[in-house]
């Protein structure tokens, strides 16, 4: 996306439904053992990444959790190489080597999946970092869940963005549960934000649930660390319909509770939105979700039929011996 | 005895050191109300209630420094790492505060804590979750690291932790948890000493050397290598520290040869620790250098057939036991 | 001390001055070589720890930072303790084990002296746990350095104390400086106590040069979490006359700073409390100062003296096999 | 070639490194207005600016990961940690996020980043501040670990450290940081590879092989064979990772016997690598067994001749030296 530019929302709306379609396929492919390892499904969170993404440009440097799957397809991945990297195949973005909980893509500007919580903070304060040193006006967007917040990288990483004033968003997904913890139960604060105050960090609260205003408050505040460097934290309040990982019942919430933001659901609101304003049709979108459905399917044809590394390669990944592809 | 898996075992043992002292209590993430992410705590916050079994946040190193707080002043406390993967995340305190602590203080403050979790490749958890941290934790004076392979290893090993007065690491294997082994009853105390190996299967050509997930591994490759008429020595060391040098040294002078087959990386691992022991105690009982069989020295990948590749496996075992056997 | 009792505050004066000369001494005796390895004084901040334990009770649980010669004098380890164990000595107060950064005094309840900058913060919590879990009315100090605060042991050790409620009065000792690094150049913050709001923990700032200011708040803080268990934060604000370290000349900082901090001498400051209130006369004053100028002669008479651990000896301190002295 | 300290030497090639390419900087703690807190960097604020030497808070894990993910965009950090003892702190991303990235992007994300400060008991510093880490870190895939012993060492070896494109750790002595030997003059580029040993004396009877710290005492020792008729060659590793078997083995084929004298702990130590590889390529060539001299199995005590006791000294190695040459 170039500066200025706005993102169209039906395509934005087409991208949730291929994240969504995308991990339901996975889960499916999980549950016939074509994926190993864990597995953690986005569904229910569609509109943060999409949102915070559809605010920023295409070179902007993007940086999560293990919960990955979606920020590589909203950052521009291939279903095929998102679908391909779960079954551990060579065509996969992190060349099969990497897993659900680890996808990179360099040239799209996604710098990981990270599966110890809370230890790609410093990582991303580091991307941010080295965007001051060149004098680049780039902006770091770094994805974390609620349970990363009392983690001690965290903490070292969040006050070192604020000394350096580092252009840095801060974006913690709280789907209100780190596997079976709740919030209130691992964090001794009313609201997550009044941890950012303890950095002289501006921090606010937004509902993850609506696409637009997920992107409107992250294009505000990306305006204003391009115009002056600075970190700032977005708590985005979000939901996970499915459990942690692909092992977990979810049995420590209730059916009411997942009902009831159910019809909340992201997508059907966004939808409904475009729908009123007379942007969307029914037909459009039953078009665009039989195309991400198919999209899908591909990508689940492509990764079968993918090659595996041979055995011997994995030596070259060791260490890099300065001759890249 | 009766038939329980390895998660039972250890769940028992939770459960019989919690009965028996007020003292200990058990602490981690997901262990209350979750019962563990490998349920290995199911059922305990039910029967001791949430004074004893404590849910965390996700702050490994802040609950692994409050255990050893918590033991300076004579509680036992029982951490659990969801696996040690995460337990480097809190290595200062692992190794810093717990096993310093009692020289440091001139003998005044011993820290009586057991930090236990699955450690070690589990499958397809890729490079971050994958850390077999046996070796790290072995090198550090002051610290006692077991790991146990059967249910009844694992049950009486763990409870001897607990009881231990000074920091004890119980590495279970999660690809472990789900197996089955004779265990005493609950009513026949069972604790099994640190620093004692056990000899799995006795042989006379060849001394395997082992520990946790290694130890089926290298059962089963003995019992291929009976058809070739190798008789293969099972040592499972059980406690990596201290080691039971005597056990091994006296399978040595019987078999002459030796094999290690470990679960962590090579470089400064486990299996470069007991060759070093056994070349300098009984190197004229040595008819061919030792060979060590451990994971590649390559981060994990996730991919199933190139983590298996660089894994240690059946087929480096068997190798390895023909080329000291020179078979 | 019981309950309700209040320390003399001429005994609290002249606790303060065994203190300087014992630094003062400490000094020296480092010059001539007799002491090891690292050394820091504690001179300019007596009033802190001396203030904060004429608050509470003998058996209540005290922690602190490798700047701990005055902790362990303030909890009534004999200066001859002090000594020898900085002499490396048997008969110190750690057996000559652990030294100037590791002081500990089980009878006295001063669990240390930790050198790894915050790592003791989470031991803290765990002895405030264990004072819940007994369910007892003790409280446990915590005392750190300004610098300790962007740990992340820090961090989490806080998050865990307000999160399970218990007992502990973290005591930051704001010294102005982290080595040479000012706390405005290591802190994103304009006062270190707004990070404690980021953990739903009260926090109030004392005048550390202030004997009676700092035990009054103390005591009232102690008083509040003996009704009902709960954290507090309090950030002391004291000067460092000395260098970081014995080798450090702390060419960071102005001649002029350092007066201004001397004119407010806490020691000063309470005699000069004292006199006006006719309690304490120059004559008394003299005497109580010449007495700890002998104490300190004496420790250290008693720490040359003193014999050395046996060089075998230090195998049984590896592991605890269950006979102690 | 001039006479400089290790310390300068160490000045010169930061200097060097920050002048040749824009992308390296220095952070870390007291780095910059301090000059450090051995003074390696002195001089270098005022010659580079604030912009590339950076004072940090005390947050080694935080500002490790900085200077990771400032390397995944391409600069080359060199972050110093005051001590490795602090490191400790950091284990987390120096031992999980530095040398996974690489595989686990499946080669898009090399980190070329060096991580220095000085390493191992220095003096007195008791059992908190004297770690010694080399086998920690040399035990992990991705990681390559130096640890030079003298000035040109230390000055060629970061050199390369800094130019290499993947983590490196330079573990320098503090002990030496006022040492002096001959360097080449500024103006001749001095770069030592990673994983070449350097013989620094040449002898016949047994092969002493050592590194860092223990090098100037291997070497005062050899003095004192020689007057026992004992010609020992010393083996200064280096490098212990990437390990340079040949220099190794050459010395062993000619010598028959070994003595690794480390200043690590000895379990799961370097000299219990060495010692492996040794018995494994060339058994044959071995007279008598390997020992090692290592710290003993204990946490630093404060008191200096209980310090002096538990370190390898001249006394342990030489002792050493002739139980291997049956002298
Ligand atoms: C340091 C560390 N401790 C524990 C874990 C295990 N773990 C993985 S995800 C998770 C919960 C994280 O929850 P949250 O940050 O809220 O993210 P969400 O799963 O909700 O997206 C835990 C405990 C880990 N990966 N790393
Ligand atoms: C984790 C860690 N990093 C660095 C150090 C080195 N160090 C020792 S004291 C100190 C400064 C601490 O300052 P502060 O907390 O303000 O305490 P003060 O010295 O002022 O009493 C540093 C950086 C350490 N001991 N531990
Ligand atoms: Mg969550
Ligand atoms: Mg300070």
């Amino acid at each position: 996306m170039q500066p200025g530019e706005q993102r169209d929302e039906v395509e934005m709306l087409s991208l949730m439904l291929l994240i969504r379609r995308f991990e339901e396929r996975a889960s499916q492919q999980y549950q016939a053992q074509k994926i190993g390892g864990f597995c953690h499904l986005y569904i229910g969170q569609e509109a943060v990444v999409t949102g915070a993404l559809a605010a920023v440009r295409d070179d902007d440097y993007v940086i999560t959790a293990y919960r990955d799957h979606a920020h590589a397809l909203a950052r521009g991945t291939s279903a095929d190489a998102c679908m391909a990297e779960l079954f551990g195949k060579e065509t996969g973005c992190s060349r099969g080597l990497g897993g659900s909980m680890h996808f990179f893509d360099r040239k799209n500007h996604m710098y990981g999946g990270h599966a110890i919580v809370g230890a790609h903070v410093p990582l991303a304060v580091g991307m941010a970092f080295a965007i001051k040193y060149r004098d680049e006006d780039r902006v770091t967007l770094c994805f974390f869940g609620d349970g990363a917040i009392n983690q001690g990288s965290f903490h070292e990483a969040l006050n070192l963005a604020a000394l350096y004033k580092l252009p840095i968003v801060f974006i913690c997904e709280n789907n209100l549960f780190a596997m079976g913890t709740s919030v209130k139960r691992s964090t001794s604060l009313k609201q997550i934000i009044d941890r950012a105050e303890g950095y002289d960090i501006p921090g606010e609260i937004v509902d993850g649930m609506n696409f637009r205003e997920v992107r409107d408050k992250v294009a505000e505040i990306v305006d204003s660390i391009r115009k002056e460097a600075h970190p700032a934290f977005l708590e985005v309040r979000t939901y996970r319909y499915r459990g942690h990982s692909m092992s977990d019942p979810a049995s420590y919430r209730t059916k009411q509770e997942l009902e009831k933001y159910r019809l909340d659901d992201p997508i059907t609101r966004l939808r409904a939105q475009l729908t009123r304003e007379g942007k969307l049709t029914n037909e459009q979108f039953d078009m665009l979700d039989k195309r991400a459905k198919e999209t899908v399917l591909a990508a689940v044809k492509f990764a079968e039929k993918s090659p595996q590394m041979p055995v011997e390669e994995v030596y070259d990944y060791v260490y890099f011996n300065g001759a890249k592809e | 005895m009766r038939e329980i898996t390895y998660r039972q075992a250890l769940n028992e043992a939770l459960a019989e050191e919690l009965e028996r002292d007020p003292n200990v209590f058990l602490m981690g993430e997901e262990v209350a109300e979750y019962h563990g992410a490998y349920k290995v705590s199911q059922g305990l916050l039910e029967r001791f209630g949430p004074r004893r079994i404590i849910d965390t946040p996700i702050s490994e190193n802040g609950f692994a420094g409050l255990g050893i707080g918590a033991a300076m002043v004579g509680l036992r406390p029982i951490i659990e790492f969801m696996t040690f993967s995460f337990s480097l995340v809190a290595f200062d305190q692992v190794v810093n505060n717990a096993p310093n602590m009692f020289l440091m203080s001139g003998g005044q403050f011993n820290i009586p804590i057991t930090f236990r979790g699955p450690n070690g490749p589990a499958h397809q958890l890729a490079a971050t979750h994958s850390h077999a941290t046996e070796n790290f934790y072995a090198s550090v004076p002051g610290l006692k690291v077991c790991a146990p392979a059967t249910p009844r290893d694992a049950k009486g090993l763990l409870k001897t932790a607990v009881r231990d007065d000074n920091p004890v690491l119980v590495l279970e294997a999660e690809l472990l948890y789900s197996s089955k082994g004779m265990v005493e009853p609950p009513d026949e105390e069972l604790l099994i000493p640190l620093g004692k190996a056990d000899v799995k299967r006795e042989g006379s050509d060849v001394s395997v050397i082992c520990y946790a997930q290694t130890v089926p591994l290298a059962l089963k490759v003995a019992a291929q290598l009976e058809e070739e008429d190798i008789s293969a020595e099972i040592v499972d060391l059980r406690s990596i520290k201290p080691l039971d040098e005597k056990t091994i040294f006296d399978s040595v002078a019987k078999t002459h040869r030796v094999v290690i087959v470990e679960q962590d990386h090579p470089f400064c691992g486990v299996g470069a620790e007991i060759c070093y022991r056994i070349q300098k105690n009984i190197f004229d009982a040595l008819d061919a250098p030792i060979l060590r069989v451990s994971q590649e020295d390559v981060p994990m990948p996730y991919n199933e057939r190139l983590e298996k590749s660089v894994l240690p496996n059946a087929d480096k075992l068997f190798a390895a036991v023909k080329q000291v056997c020179y078979a």
